[in-house]
Order: structure tokens, then C-alpha cells, then sequence
């Protein structure tokens, strides 16, 4: 029998959201087939994998898990739905199954000793917005005592993720915080801008995902509100966000936390869609959304490639194998490059103490027709966010009456 | 009955309700040009569902003719939409009155006149209605929810007279209304059938009236006719006199000195 | 020629008066509650109790709440979703509040919570009516939706609004496998079944479809509207209330408002039409019918592609999904509007007649 | 036979109602006295059923005042008529369409159901005894109307004069003291009528129940009715007994016509 | 106080926006006593409809206008709209007549999930652009009477003008004429509509057709607003309270419910929300039309609801 790795995957294709899941979906799918294609699989495990549609919605991403797991002795899930993350956060202890939630979930969650199983790789919301506050801070010159901020966000869990941190830099640094939600999906986003017309913050933060980015900037041009004091999170920063806005969008600036393509996406033209076995239209590949789903894939590949290296290179790896992989993930720049990735993401290396991994992301601007990087990598600040991460991370525990995981523990 | 032309021949039918419930095992009765028809029976006999057979609004209540044919003025109709048949002529009065209950009584009356455009045609139809109703006219602006049992009855049928019929399903026509309006109603019905020829059909349970107006009568019975036969014949047959008349054995009996129940005869079971 | 009630004679109006008059139907339903409870734990694999189990039963049981209030005081309601949501997070406060309360008590005082709530988002149904009352409830969906999300209070002052809960137990015994989960549940939705069916056919039952078929004729027999509205909003929020509890604490886990946000008050308002209004059994065909079926399109599409030798993509099978349950919902409604139960019934009904056609 | 007719047991006062423009009724007086049958007639659109509309609560007259056993109101509320024991049948059938028979005649009897909420649920001892004990009540109704083979079927199912008598078994299922009928015959036949006239009589003697019934059907009205109230156009024209109305010249210009 | 008015005015257009929307459920209910859960999803699928015709337009039949290629597209779009009344009322309605509303409630369900999967099917599922030569900057007005101006976008400024031009026109076809008289017979009762020879399914087939075109508006206007996917469905949830406060059967009810819940809920969502946190608007809206109705149960200018035994 040949010997082939699981990978589940939950992307939504369907639904509200799906222009934004779509190319995280065909990323994440066309990586997994650039390795078997290119590399003949892990050390010579082929991959397959198989998807379901989660639509976004928390119930219907539960039936897909559930459905999914039962598929291969374990596998990693990757939701991309902050709903998803919280329900499997329950499930996947007990299921043996690791959660990689790249750039959502729970912020507290990149404390693994309290989180074994989630993977909030490559930064939390919290790094998130502490990186777009330190963008801010260091284009005032430092000081942003007394500005207005204001933050228009998607009123959900995912929206509010980052409030506790901004609310911490707000009293460090001394600026005024002004929370706008908008009702999911977004659609109608008048009072939200009139409210930013009358007071005139200084900045907005956009945390927005699906139809609400593109409305938020629409409204933002009507109220003439100038687009170059927007700042969004990676979800909101990304071309289908600002497709339909297009010029009006201009000077619109985001999160982004991959690269530009480099060797693998090349890889990827040749490979996969030159062999036409890509997934979605060839156009899309390289795009922001795009990267960030095959990033997601690489990371989950090696983690099973890391695994290997302990339990066994070819052999197929069970979930809890592969948490040990993640949780032991050192991708330094050498390592990228020679996966082609070294352009496209930053190094980063887990730990028991740490599942985030690497916590920066630059900064790109919309130009009208294309998104233009206009900073360099920025890291989050640690001595904000690690306090938080561990009161938090002590408040679910308590709540859980779990206890802390022993340095024992994180051995093994 | 075979002199005239014979313009709705309903041919063996039977219906049944609900995929399951057989309502009518086989009815059949024809309708000669210019004649009035009345259609007698029990509670439950199954006379408003041959009319609904016959107009066709059987399916909305969820019914079907599985067997038998019905044929007006030579065609089959079966397959026909109700507002075909009204284009043919055929309208019904439905029982139970079924006004337009948010509309006023005017605009029930005018909605009559669908099938027709003419206009002068529409309000000299409107004037005649109001003519043989004198009521209604002075509660035309009244929605017709909030109209008397009566004034909806009579509402009812003159909204179907807008339509120029040329043949009438009247569905117990008389139910309700005061005994002067009763005996209107009749005369509007002799007088239709004599100026206009309209024929009729009328279920009906007051059978003295039907068929001191009718040429024809049926008489039905859990779902079969019994008995039919000209007028005069039912109105002087015994059992028919008897239980359907009131005067069996010589002279009407008091209401009061009915001394018990009745087991009805059934001429079937 | 087998389902007859030939030869069972009523000796008396207590016998007529059983749940299920017919002998052969007693059996049938002891025989599926026997099924459900001693022979699925031998073929259910886990995730059918996660997946299709599980969900099934709790909002069956949502389900035969809302059809109390919707199906037979013909209330109108696209509130339940907001009743689910206070269930779950009433319970969910004396679940963490009040150290030592058991699991079912907490469970319960969610739904004594749903209550209170639902009678009072039921009051306007004194005034108002029909579609008017469905979109005045969803202020209730969309006020609960929103508190819960913006008062931190009620999820124990959680940053993301989410709250839950682990490692739940009654009685001593755990109720952590989905096997235990699956019978805590059917446990909760034969009581709850049992007792519904007894109201519904009680003196109180009759006071809601009195008031749902006519409410001036009903006040005119003494049957008091607020009374009669009032008490079926509160049962019915009271097992909506539980149901969202379970939903949370067994089924979910973890949790978030838009768990309970208005698509799943609509969810339960169509599983109560499609099921059959003012029908117990319908409210169980319903949630089969919408739990269940999607699912069961979405599994079996790929394998129908498979033979024909078209690999179905991962959008595309949900957009056909999609068209075919749409379509089967129009089709079922069509062969009979009112409902599954009915068709059901009606299926009997010919069954009784069989072999002879009517 | 003869039965002794008691005291006035409702006394109706000056009563007008007006619907905007529309004076249904106005100002119009007369009693019902304790086991008589009392009929009203008029023509259409008379105000006969609006004048029980307002006996029972449903319709408040703006002026008037109605005295029940001694006790006056200016207006009835539905409950509290019905807590009085006064029932009463629609002309509009305003049955429970989607209950069964049997449900819609036991509807009636639950102004004396006892058992709370909760026994209810559970079906206890007295609960389920007391159920049982109705339910054999409405059973002899049900004997008595002839309507057995529909007891399980939905009214709304039923032919328009079965319907009629599941409503007239719902009323009788209160055991009112009054019970007012409002056209109960409309849409039967003669051998029906009759029936229906003496279960009215019999219901009338056995029970003593008092009678108020509109009925358009003047043999039936002449025939059985102690006294009978003449109303047109809102206006009470005749009060009498029914050799006394049936010779009024008003009420033969307005209503009887010349065939009666 | 400008910025008052600014609210104002953002709620009053914002408003004429939902009743475009409320228009297609009252047009529907009126006529037939149906309460259309597929409005939504018929918004969605005519404005994909016209975003993919005019992407299609223009590379397929060569026409290089864009002025050209938008009205083709609306023409076919309107097209595909009729076609789908047609088929609504072929193999659903005309096999539902005179039942409940609520069983015609759920096939309308039915109906959502079906055009919601066909269209993403045949119109893909991305974000679509619907560009009609909307302008898209705000105007400033009042400078001189006001500290900043009065900022009035345009786009919301000639949508309101289309949807008041579309309530009218269709307030006359209702009003005045008998076939307007007829809809609302059908309304009250199916069967007896038909004894009289209304023809039900010619009714329906040109109801669902107004309403297609009704929806094929309101999609384009969203769809320019917002980009064309899913998300656009959405905003029949918006409507909702539009059409309980103006009344499910009145035409004008629907712009004067939507002139009310649109100031409303911008006042309360800017005024009020700052105090409670924010994002009040959506059940503010609900309570509005909830406040409404307990004083008049039937709406604003709905037909009084009958209950008379
Ligand atoms: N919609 C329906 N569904 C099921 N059964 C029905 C339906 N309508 C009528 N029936 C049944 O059909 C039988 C005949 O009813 P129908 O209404 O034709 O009688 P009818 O002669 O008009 O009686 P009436 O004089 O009381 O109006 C009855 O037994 C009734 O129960
Ligand atoms: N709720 C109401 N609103 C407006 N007008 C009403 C209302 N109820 C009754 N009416 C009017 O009052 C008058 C009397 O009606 P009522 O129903 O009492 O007549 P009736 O004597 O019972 O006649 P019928 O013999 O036709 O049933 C009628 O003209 C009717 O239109
Ligand atoms: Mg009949
Ligand atoms: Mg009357």
C-alpha cells in the first residue's frame, strides 16, 4: 500500500465570504499538489487531501471536521474561520488533532503550554495590530499622545480579537481608542463613516473581512475620509478588498504578512499549472490571499516534515506526531530558500513556550491597480504582548481548570 | 331532457380528496341548454364537490377527479384553468360567500368583471347588480369583512353575475339570506334564464325553492345520485315529499311537534 | 393488509385518549426509542454522533419548542435562535458562577432564563400578528445577538466574546465521549417529547390551537389570549433555552453569539414548516429533514460524480447542494404542503386501506 | 307540555353601536327571560348578529347597558360572559379549523378544566382523570349530534353543515345557562332542520338552557320560539309573541313580506 | 447641527436604498399573499446576472460602449429575470395555490437556496463589478451655512432618485388600474379570485416579473455600491423592518418605512452607540418598526387586519 499524509482541508468556495476564501483555498490546494508533483511527496509520503466546504459558518465547519478527522489517523486543520477555531479549540485535545490558525484564532492562544494544540503561527491579531500601531507610531515621529485612532471592525470574536491590545497600547502610549463595529457582513456601513466624519480620527484601523473591506472603503470615499490614513489587518489588505473600489481605493495601506512569490511560485506556474492541475485561474496565483493559503500549506507540510525527522522519515504521521512537529518547527532563511519559500515568508521557529513562531508582517499600499510594499519586515513587540498572552492564557486555564503544561511535558 | 341540447354532461366521476378520501364514487348528471338544474342532497352528499369538479377549483383543495369525464357544451374541461372556463361562461358562486375580504363591496363586484372590457358593458352590469340588490349599494364602500352574513351572500352572487355568464354554479345560493331576498335570488335566476338564457346549476338545500324554480332535479347521497328526475315528478314523490319537503303524509308538520330523530331512509347502505 | 386497527376495540376514553391509539404505532415508536437507545451505540461510529447525532437530536428538541409556539399557538416566531443564545449563556453563567451546580440544573436555569426572556419578547403577540409578529420577534434575535456580543458580563468577560465550557458530568458520570453526549441528549429530547406531546394534548394545547385557528371565537369560549400566548412562548422558550444550552455546552463547546444568530431561528422556523406545523413527530422529520439531508447530498454527490466519471469540485458540489435541496423542499411541499407529518400520515392512512385502493 | 317560563335572566338596555358612518344598532331594548327561546329577526344587515356580538363581549355598543342575573355591564368582556355561562354559535363558522372534531368540542369544556400547567404535562392521576372525564362529556355530544364517524377528522375537512353542528356542540360542551345561536340552520336541509329544532327543544327542556336564536327560517322561528325580537336597519320594529309578530304590519313591510 | 443634518440626510438615502428593496417583498405579498424569503436571493442573482452580461458583453459580442454593453446587459439580465418569474410560477406557485402562507413562505425557501447555488453556478462566486457611471464623490453642500459643509454622496443621492421614480411609477400601475385591483383580490383568496376568472397564473408570471426587474434594480444600484457577491443577499435582512413598518401591502408604505428606519437607525447608530458600544443599528431598526406596530399592528399604511367573527 503506498503511503500517502491526509490533509484535511476546510476552505469556504461557498458563501458570503468566498472571494476571500477562494484564493487562500487554490494557495493552500496548488502548494499541497506542488509537493508531490515537484518533490514526490514528504521524503516520498504523497500527499492527498480532500476539502469541504465550510461556508464559514461555525456548524457546518464542525460537520466538515468531524467528517474530515475520521478520514486518516490525524491530520491538521486549518479553518480559516475565527467561529471554526474556537469550536475545534474544544474538540482537537481530545481528537489528537493540531490547529494551525496562521494569522487568526485566538491571540492567547501562542501560549502553548495552555493551548497544546493550537498553532497560531506567523502572528496573532495582537502582533497584528501592534505592528500597524508601531507603523503609526514611527510615521508620527514617535509620539502619538493624544491622537484619534479609530478601529472599524468586523462585530465578531474575529473583530474584537485585537481591542485588549490596542486598549493596552492606548494607555501606554496615550492615544485616544474609538471603537466603530459593523454589524457582520458589512453591508451597510453609513453610520459607522458618518461617525468617522464627525470625529475625525486621525487613523482608522480596518478589521474587516469579505464584503465589509470593499464597503468600508466605499464609504470611506463617499464620506471623504482620506484612504491613506486607512490601515488594515492582513484580511482586509488583499486584492479582492480593493478590486471593485480600484482608483478610489489608492493609498490604502495593509498588513501583509508573506512576500512576493519568488522561486515557489514559479515552481508553482511550472509545475502545477504549467501540467494545468492548478486549482483556481492561473492569474491568481502569486496574489496576496493566494500566498497566504500556500504559506499555510508549506507550514503544515513542514510540519509533518519535521516530524518525520523524529518518528520516522517516509512513514505517515499521526496527529499527535505532528503537533510534536510544530511545536518543534525551526525554519530558519536557509531552510526557506531551499524550499523556494525564502521570499515569501519570514523564518520562524516554534516552541513549547512560543506556537506563534514569528510574529511580523510589512506593510503594503494599493496604488490604484496593484498593491506596492512600502515598509520593511516590522516585529511585534514582545513586552506588550507576552503579558497579555499569559493573562489570558491563565484566565481560559482557570476556566478550563487546566493546568500549565510541565517543562516535562513539553519534552515530549 | 333529450329534446334540448345538453351543454355540461358530467360523465361517472370520482374524486378524491387527499390522495385518499373518496368523495364522489361516480356522478353523473347533465345540464340541458337553458335549463335550471338543482342539485339536492344531505350535509356531506358531496354536492359542492361535484360543482368544484365542474369549475375546476378542486386542486386547491387538494382534490382530484380520478375516473369519469366532464364535457361542457361538447369539450373536455377537465384539464381546463378556472379562468378559462370562465371565458367559456361558466362562473361559479361559491359556498361559503368568499368575499375579497380586504376589498370594498364595490371593488368585489368589479373585480366580476375581469374577463370583460367593455366599459359601458362593465357599469350597465354594475347597475343591474345594484338593481337586484338594493343593500348592497348602500354598503358599497364598506369592506365586505365587515358586511353582514347576507350582504356577503349577496355580494358573492352578484359579483359572479359581472361576468356575463352564460351558465352559473350556484352553491347554496339561499343560504343565509332573509325570505324576501331568498325569493330575489330565485326570480333573478328565472329571470336570467328567461331574458338571457343563462342556465344554471344549483346545489341547494332549501329544496322547496330549488325546485319550485328548477326544471330538473339530482338528488346525491355520500357521494352518488340517488334520484334525479324533472320537478314536478321529485316535488310529488313520496319519500322526496317527505324528507326533503316537509309535507310527507298530508300537511307540514309543526317544527315544535317533531316528536323525535329522524333515521333518514338511505336510498343506498 | 397489516396496519389495521381492526379488532382493537376502545374500552374506554382513556385508551382513545393515548398518545398513539393505534396499537401497531405504540410498538413502532417504543421500538425507535428502544433503536435509538440500545441498538445505535452498536453501528454509530463517532462521527455520526458528532456530526449528524448529535446535532440532530438538540435541534429536534429547538425544534419541538419553536413547533410549540409556531405550529400550535401559531405564533410566528424568528426569535428562537435569541432564545437558544439565552439559553446557553444563562446556563453558562451559573455553569461557571456557581461553584458545584450540576450540569443539569445549570442546563435547566438556561432555560428558566429563556423563559422569562421569551415571555417577555412575547408580549407584543397580544397585539400583533402573524408576519408582523415574525419580524417583531427578530428584534429579539437581533437585541440578543447583540448583547451578547457587546456586554462582557454574560461571557465571563471574555476579550473575544466566546465563551465555554468542559468536562461536563451528571450524576458522577462523565458526558465527554459522543457516545455519552449522544444519550445525555436523547435522554433530554424523550422527556422533553413526552411531556410536550402530553401538553399539546392537554387542555393548554387546546387553548394554543384554539388561539392559533381563531382567536376571537377562542376568547369568546373563555380562553384567554394572553394567557394562552404567554404560556406558549414560555414553554416553548423554555425547551428552545434548553436546547441552546445543549447546543452549546455538548454539541459546540466553545462558543460565539453567531452560533445562535438569526439563520438558525430560521433554520428551526423551516424545520418546523417543513416537518408539519402543530405536529411533535414533525418537528423531528423537520430537523432530519434539514440537519440531515444537506449533509447526506454533500456525501453522496461526489460518489454519483465518481460513477459518471465527473470529479466534482469543492464549490460546485456545494452549489448543488444547494439547487437540490432547494428543489426537494419545493417538491415536498408540493406532494404535501403540510408538511412531512402529514405525508406521513397519509402514507398510513393508505397503508390502512391497502391493498385496496381506497 | 307546558314549561315555565322564569325571570328576565338578561336584560339588554338602550344599546347603539355604530361602526363610523354604519348605525348597526340603535337604541335598542328587550329581555330574554329564564328558560324561553328568544328569537331576533330582520332582514340582512338588520344588526341581529352584531346585537349577540355585543351580548358576548365582542362587539362594545357605545351606549347602553346589558344586565346579566341582576348584575349590569356597559360592556361584556368574552371571558367574562363565558365564565357566566353564556355560549354561543357563529353565523360565520368560526371554528378551530385545524384541530379535530372532538379537540374543537372539548375547547369548549375548558373554562372547567382544573389541573395547572405542569400536571398537565405530566398527566398525572387527576390530570388524566379529569381529561378523561370531559372527554366522556363531549362524547354524548358527539352521540347526540350525529357526528361520530368525524370525530378525529379536521373541521376544516368537514362539508359547511357539519361544520355548522360542531359548532353548536362546541357551545353545548360549556353548558351555558344561555346559549345564542346564530343562524345554526343555515345551509341544511329540511329533515336536518328538523333535527337540529329538536335538539334545540330538547336542550331547551332538559336543561333548561335560556335560547336566543337568529334564524332566517320563518317556519322554524314561528314554530318554536317563545318571543321573538324584529330588527331593521338597526331599529327594533317588533317584540312579541310570534302570532303577535307575524301579524305587525312593520314587520311584514320590512322583513315577512307577503308570502309569509 | 450640520452634522445633524449630515445624519440625516445619510439615514434618509440609506433609506431609499432599503425600500428599493422593501418594494420587491410588498409587490409579491400584495399580489398574492406570498411573503417572499427569495427576495434577497433574487437581488443577488439578477445584479450577477447584469455584472457578468456586461463583463460578457463587451469580450464576446465585441460592443465596446460601455453605455451600450450596460444597457444590453440590463436587457438580458432582465431577461433571465423573467425567465426565472416563469419558472417560479410553472413549477412551483401554480401547484400551491390556496395554501397557507406559510407553506408558500417555505417554498420560497425552497426557491432562495436554489437560485442562491444555480447562480453562483452559472455567474461564478467572486466579487463582480457593476460600474453604471455612478458617481462616486461626495458633494459638498451648504458650505457657507454650515462649519465643513454637508457632505452628500451622490451615488446614494441618484440612487434615491431612481427608487422614488421606480415607487411611483409602480404606485400608478398598482393604484389605477385593474389589474391592480385584481392582485389584490388574489391576495385575500386564491380560489375565490379564480371562480371569478382571474387568470392566477398570468397574475403570477407578471408579478414575479416585476419583482425580478424590482430585484434587477435594487441589485444594480447595491451592486455598484457594494460590488456584486454573496454578501448582497444580505441586505433583504435590512428591508425587513422597511416593509413591517410601512406595511406588507403598501407600495408607498415601503419608501416612507424605509425614509423612517433609515433616519432612525442612523441616528440611533451615531448618537446613541457611542454609549452602549456601538452596532446598534441593525436591531435598532427592529425595535423601531416593533415600536410602530404596537400602535398600528398592520404598519403604517398596511391594509388593517381583519379579524371579525
Ligand atoms: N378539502 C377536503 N378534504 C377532505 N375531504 C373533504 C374536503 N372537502 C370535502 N370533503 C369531504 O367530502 C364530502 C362531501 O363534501 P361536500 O362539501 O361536497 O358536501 P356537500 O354536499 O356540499 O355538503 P353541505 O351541504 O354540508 O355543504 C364530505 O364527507 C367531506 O368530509
Ligand atoms: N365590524 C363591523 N364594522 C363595520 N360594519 C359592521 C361591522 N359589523 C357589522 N357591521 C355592519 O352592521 C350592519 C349589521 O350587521 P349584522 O352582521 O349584525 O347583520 P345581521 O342582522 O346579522 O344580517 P345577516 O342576516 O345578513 O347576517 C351591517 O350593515 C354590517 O355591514
Ligand atoms: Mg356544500
Ligand atoms: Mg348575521
Amino acid at each position: 500500500q503506498a503511503k500517502e499524509q491526509f490533509f484535511p482541508v476546510l476552505p469556504y468556495r461557498t458563501g458570503a465570504y468566498a472571494p476571500n476564501g477562494v484564493p487562500w483555498a487554490n494557495g493552500y490546494a496548488d502548494y499541497l499538489k506542488l509537493i508531490n508533483a515537484r518533490d514526490g511527496g514528504i521524503n516520498g509520503v504523497k500527499i492527498t487531501f480532500e476539502e469541504c466546504d465550510t461556508a464559514y459558518a461555525t456548524d457546518r465547519g464542525v460537520e466538515c471536521y468531524e467528517r474530515l478527522k475520521g478520514k486518516a489517523q490525524g491530520g491538521i486543520f486549518q479553518p480559516l474561520s475565527t467561529g471554526i477555531t474556537f469550536a475545534l479549540t474544544e474538540k482537537a485535545p481530545t481528537d489528537k488533532n493540531p490547529l494551525i490558525t496562521g494569522g487568526y484564532g485566538r491571540s492567547e492562544s501562542s501560549d502553548g503550554q495552555v493551548f497544546k494544540w493550537n498553532f497560531p503561527l506567523q502572528g496573532t491579531y495582537w502582533s497584528g495590530a501592534d505592528i500597524i500601531m508601531q507603523h503609526i507610531t514611527k510615521k508620527e515621529g514617535g509620539n502619538i499622545k493624544g491622537k484619534k485612532i479609530a478601529l472599524v471592525y468586523h462585530d465578531s470574536p474575529y473583530g474584537k480579537e485585537p481591542i485588549p491590545l490596542l486598549q493596552e497600547r492606548a494607555k501606554m502610549q496615550g492615544f485616544d481608542l474609538q471603537l466603530l463595529p459593523v454589524t457582520a457582513p458589512g453591508v451597510e456601513q453609513k453610520a459607522t463613516w458618518l461617525q468617522v466624519r464627525q470625529a475625525r480620527p486621525d487613523y482608522v484601523l480596518l478589521w474587516g473581512w469579505g464584503v465589509m473591506n470593499s464597503a468600508a472603503l466605499k464609504e470611506a470615499v463617499a464620506t471623504g475620509y482620506p484612504r491613506e490614513k486607512m490601515y488594515g489587518v492582513w484580511w482586509s489588505a488583499a486584492e479582492p478588498d480593493v478590486k471593485d473600489v480600484g482608483e478610489a481605493a489608492k493609498g490604502y495601506t495593509g498588513l501583509v504578512a508573506t512576500g512576493e512569490g519568488g522561486k515557489v511560485i514559479a515552481d508553482i506556474k511550472t509545475h502545477v499549472h504549467g501540467k494545468k492541475q492548478g486549482t483556481g485561474p492561473a492569474e491568481e496565483v502569486g496574489t496576496t490571499l493566494y500566498n497566504r493559503g500556500l504559506v499555510s500549506a508549506a507550514l503544515a507540510v513542514e510540519a509533518v516534515r519535521q516530524a518525520q525527522s523524529r518518528y520516522g522519515k517516509g512513514k505517515v504521521m499521526t496527529g499527535e506526531q505532528i503537533r510534536w512537529g510544530l511545536e518543534n518547527l525551526t525554519l530558519d532563511q536557509k531552510a526557506l530558500d531551499k524550499l523556494g519559500l525564502g521570499t515569501v515568508m519570514q523564518p520562524l521557529s516554534t516552541s513549547c513556550l512560543d506556537h506563534e513562531g514569528s510574529r511580523s508582517a510589512r506593510l503594503h499600499t494599493w496604488d490604484g491597480k496593484k498593491w506596492n510594499y512600502v515598509s520593511d519586515w516590522i516585529e511585534a513587540d514582545t513586552s506588550i504582548i507576552k503579558p497579555l498572552v499569559k493573562q489570558y492564557a491563565d484566565k481560559y486555564a482557570a476556566e478550563k481548570k487546566l493546568t500549565r503544561r510541565t517543562p516535562a511535558d513539553c519534552q515530549s | 331532457m333529450s329534446d334540448k341540447n345538453i351543454v355540461l354532461n358530467v360523465n361517472g366521476i370520482e374524486v378524491i380528496y387527499n390522495h385518499v378520501i373518496l368523495v364522489l364514487k361516480g356522478v353523473s348528471l347533465q345540464v340541458p341548454e337553458q335549463g335550471i338544474v338543482a342539485l339536492l342532497g344531505g350535509n356531506g352528499a358531496g354536492k359542492t364537490t361535484t360543482l368544484r369538479a365542474i369549475s375546476n377549483l378542486l386542486k386547491g383543495e387538494r382534490g382530484e377527479v380520478t375516473k369519469g369525464s366532464i364535457e361542457f357544451r361538447g369539450e373536455r374541461i377537465e384539464n381546463l384553468s378556472p379562468a378559462d372556463l370562465v371565458n367559456r361562461g361558466v362562473v361559479q358562486v361559491m359556498e361559503g360567500r368568499h368575499c375579497f375580504a380586504h376589498l370594498t363591496i364595490e371593488e368585489n363586484l368589479m373585480t366580476g368583471s375581469y374577463t370583460r372590457t367593455d366599459k359601458g358593458e362593465i357599469a350597465a352590469n354594475l347597475e343591474k347588480v345594484y338593481n337586484y340588490f338594493p343593500r348592497l349599494k348602500t354598503r358599497r364602500t364598506s369592506q365586505a369583512a365587515y358586511t353582514s352574513g347576507g350582504e356577503q351572500q349577496m355580494c358573492a352572487i352578484g359579483r359572479a353575475l359581472m361576468s356575463n355568464p352564460n351558465m352559473v354554479l350556484l352553491d347554496e345560493p339561499s343560504m343565509g339570506l332573509a325570505p324576501q331576498i331568498v325569493e330575489e335570488v330565485f326570480n333573478i335566476v328565472k329571470d336570467l334564464n328567461e331574458k338571457e338564457k343563462v342556465t344554471f346549476l344549483i346545489a341547494e338545500q332549501n329544496t322547496n325553492m330549488a325546485l319550485k324554480y328548477a326544471d330538473y332535479g339530482y338528488i346525491m347521497e355520500s357521494g352518488r345520485v340517488v334520484m334525479d328526475g324533472a320537478a314536478e315528478y321529485l316535488r310529488t314523490n313520496e319519500d322526496v315529499k317527505e324528507f326533503y319537503l316537509g309535507v310527507g303524509g298530508g300537511e307540514r308538520k309543526s317544527f315544535k311537534d317533531v316528536k323525535s330523530y329522524k333515521r333518514r331512509k338511505r336510498w343506498l347502505a | 393488509m397489516f396496519y389495521r386497527e381492526n379488532g382493537q376495540f376502545k374500552t374506554s376514553y382513556n385508551a382513545d385518549q393515548q398518545i398513539f391509539p393505534i396499537a401497531q404505532d405504540r410498538w413502532g415508536v417504543l421500538l425507535l426509542v428502544a433503536l435509538a437507545f440500545i441498538a445505535v451505540p452498536f453501528v454509530a461510529d463517532e462521527y455520526m454522533y458528532r456530526a449528524i447525532l448529535i446535532p440532530f437530536l438538540i435541534l429536534s428538541l429547538a425544534a419541538l419548542g419553536v413547533n410549540i409556539l409556531v405550529g400550535y399557538c401559531g405564533q410566528i416566531s424568528l426569535g428562537s435562535g435569541a432564545f437558544m443564545a439565552v439559553g446557553a449563556y444563562a446556563a453558562y453563567n451559573f455553569f461557571v458562577r456557581v461553584e458545584g451546580l450540576p450540569l443539569i440544573v445549570s442546563l435547566l436555569m438556561g432555560g428558566v432564563f429563556a423563559t422569562l426572556v421569551g415571555i417577555f419578547f412575547g408580549i407584543p403577540s397580544l397585539r400583533v400578528k402573524g408576519l408582523y409578529l415574525a419580524v417583531a420577534t427578530l428584534a429579539a434575535q437581533f437585541f440578543c445577538d447583540w448583547a451578547f456580543l457587546r456586554i462582557k458580563w454574560f461571557t465571563n468577560d471574555s476579550a473575544s466574546g466566546t465563551a465555554s465550557v468542559s468536562d461536563l458530568s451528571v450524576f458522577g458520570l462523565p458526558v465527554q465521549t459522543p457516545l455519552q453526549k449522544y444519550l445525555f441528549c436523547l435522554s433530554f429530547l424523550v422527556v422533553f417529547g413526552l411531556l410536550a406531546k402530553n401538553l399539546v394534548r392537554s387542555a393548554i394545547g387546546r387553548e394554543w390551537m384554539a388561539i392559533r385557528d381563531m382567536d376571537v371565537a377562542a376568547s369568546v369560549i373563555g380562553i384567554r389570549p394572553m394567557y394562552a400566548k404567554l404560556s406558549a412562548f414560555a414553554v416553548s422558550s423554555f425547551i428552545v433555552g434548553v436546547a441552546g444550552a445543549l447546543w452549546a455546552f455538548v454539541h459546540l463547546g466553545s462558543w460565539e453569539p453567531a452560533a445562535f444568530s438569526v439563520d438558525r431561528s430560521f433554520q428551526l422556523l423551516f424545520m418546523v414548516i417543513l416537518g408539519g406545523m402543530g405536529s411533535i413527530m414533525g418537528s423531528f422529520f423537520g430537523a432530519a429533514f434539514i440537519v440531515i439531508l444537506p449533509i447526506a447530498i454533500n456525501l453522496v454527490l461526489p460518489l454519483l460524480g465518481s460513477m459518471v466519471g465527473i470529479e466534482v469540485s469543492t464549490a460546485a458540489l456545494t452549489h448543488a447542494e444547494q439547487i437540490i435541496f432547494g428543489a426537494l423542499i419545493v417538491w415536498f411541499l408540493i406532494v404535501e404542503p403540510h408538511g412531512l407529518a402529514k405525508l406521513w400520515s397519509v402514507a398510513k392512512q393508505k397503508l390502512r386501506l391497502w391493498p385496496f385502493p381506497h | 307540555m307546558s314549561k315555565v317560563i322564569g325571570d328576565v335572566i338578561l336584560d339588554v338596555q338602550n344599546i347603539s353601536l355604530r361602526f363610523g358612518g354604519v348605525k348597526a344598532l340603535t337604541d335598542i331594548s328587550f329581555n330574554v327571560k329564564e328558560h324561553e327561546i328568544r328569537s331576533i329577526i330582520g332582514p340582512n344587515g338588520a344588526g341581529k348578529s352584531s346585537m349577540l356580538n355585543c351580548i358576548n363581549g365582542v362587539y362594545t355598543p357605545q351606549e347602553g347597558s346589558i344586565t346579566f342575573r341582576g348584575q349590569t355591564f356597559d360592556h361584556m368582556n368574552s371571558r367574562q360572559v363565558a365564565e357566566m355561562g353564556i355560549a354561543r354559535t357563529f353565523q360565520n363558522l368560526a371554528l378551530f379549523k385545524g384541530m379535530s372534531v372532538i379537540d374543537n368540542i372539548m375547547t369548549g369544556r375548558n373554562l372547567k378544566i382544573k389541573s395547572n400547567i405542569l400536571m398537565q404535562a405530566l398527566r398525572v392521576g387527576p390530570a388524566a382523570r379529569e381529561e378523561e372525564a370531559h372527554r366522556e362529556k363531549v362524547e354524548h355530544i358527539i352521540d347526540f349530534l350525529e357526528i361520530q364517524a368525524f370525530r378525529k377528522t379536521p373541521v376544516g375537512q368537514l362539508p359547511y353543515g357539519l361544520q355548522k353542528r360542531v359548532d353548536l356542540g362546541r357551545a353545548l360542551a360549556m353548558e351555558p345557562q344561555v346559549l345564542l345561536l346564530d343562524e345554526p340552520m343555515a345551509g341544511m336541509n329540511l329533515e336536518e332542520k328538523q333535527d337540529m329544532c329538536r335538539f334545540i327543544l330538547d336542550v331547551n327542556d332538559e336543561f333548561g338552557t335560556t335560547i336566543v336564536l337568529i334564524e332566517h327560517d320563518m317556519g322554524v322561528v314561528m314554530d318554536i320560539s317563545d318571543r321573538v325580537v324584529v330588527l331593521d336597519y338597526g331599529k327594533k320594529i317588533g317584540d312579541g309573541e310570534p302570532e303577535e309578530v307575524r301579524n305587525n304590519e312593520d314587520v311584514i313591510r320590512a322583513y315577512l313580506g307577503t308570502s309569509h | 447641527m450640520g452634522f445633524f443634518l449630515e445624519t440625516l440626510i445619510g439615514g434618509l438615502m440609506a433609506g431609499m436604498l432599503y425600500s428599493l428593496v422593501a418594494l420587491g417583498f410588498v409587490l409579491i405579498y400584495k399580489a398574492s399573499g406570498v411573503f417572499n424569503f427569495a427576495q434577497g436571493a433574487m437581488v443577488l442573482f439578477a445584479a450577477l446576472a447584469m455584472a457578468r452580461f456586461a463583463e460578457w458583453v463587451p469580450l464576446y459580442a465585441g460592443i465596446t460602449s460601455p453605455l451600450a454593453a450596460n444597457l444590453i446587459a440590463f436587457v438580458l439580465a432582465a431577461g433571465v429575470m423573467f425567465l426565472v418569474a416563469w419558472v417560479v410560477e410553472y413549477l412551483v406557485l401554480r401547484h400551491l395555490v390556496n395554501q397557507e402562507g406559510t407553506t408558500l413562505l417555505m417554498a420560497t425557501l425552497g426557491i432562495t437556496y436554489f437560485l442562491d447555488g444555480l447562480g453562483q453556478t452559472i455567474f461564478g462566486s467572486d466579487i463582480y463589478k457593476i460600474d453604471v457611471g455612478m458617481p462616486k464623490d461626495p458633494l459638498m453642500a451648504f458650505q457657507s451655512v454650515f462649519e465643513g459643509g454637508l457632505l452628500i454622496s451622490q451615488e446614494d443621492l441618484v440612487a434615491a432618485v431612481i427608487a422614488a421614480a421606480l415607487v411611483a411609477a409602480l404606485s400608478v400601475f398598482f393604484q389605477k388600474t385593474s389589474t391592480g385591483r385584481a392582485l389584490r383580490a388574489v391576495a385575500d383568496d386564491h380560489q375565490a379570485a379564480q371562480s371569478i376568472g382571474i387568470p392566477l397564473n398570468r397574475i403570477w408570471v407578471i408579478v414575479w416579473c416585476v419583482a425580478g426587474v424590482v430585484a434587477l434594480v435594487a441589485g444594480m444600484i447595491w451592486g455598484s455600491k457594494l460590488g456584486v457577491q454573496f454578501s448582497l443577499s444580505t441586505v433583504a435582512l435590512r428591508a425587513l423592518p422597511v416593509v413591517i413598518l410601512g406595511g406588507l401591502t403598501s407600495v408607498p408604505g415601503a419608501i416612507i418605512g424605509g425614509l423612517i428606519i433609515g433616519v432612525g437607525e442612523k441616528l440611533s447608530e451615531v448618537f446613541l452607540g457611542p454609549y452602549v458600544g456601538g452596532g446598534i443599528e441593525i436591531w435598532f431598526a427592529y425595535v423601531l418598526a416593533l415600536g410602530f406596530l404596537l400602535i398600528r399592528p398592520q404598519g403604517l399604511f398596511g391594509e388593517k387586519i381583519i379579524d371579525r367573527v
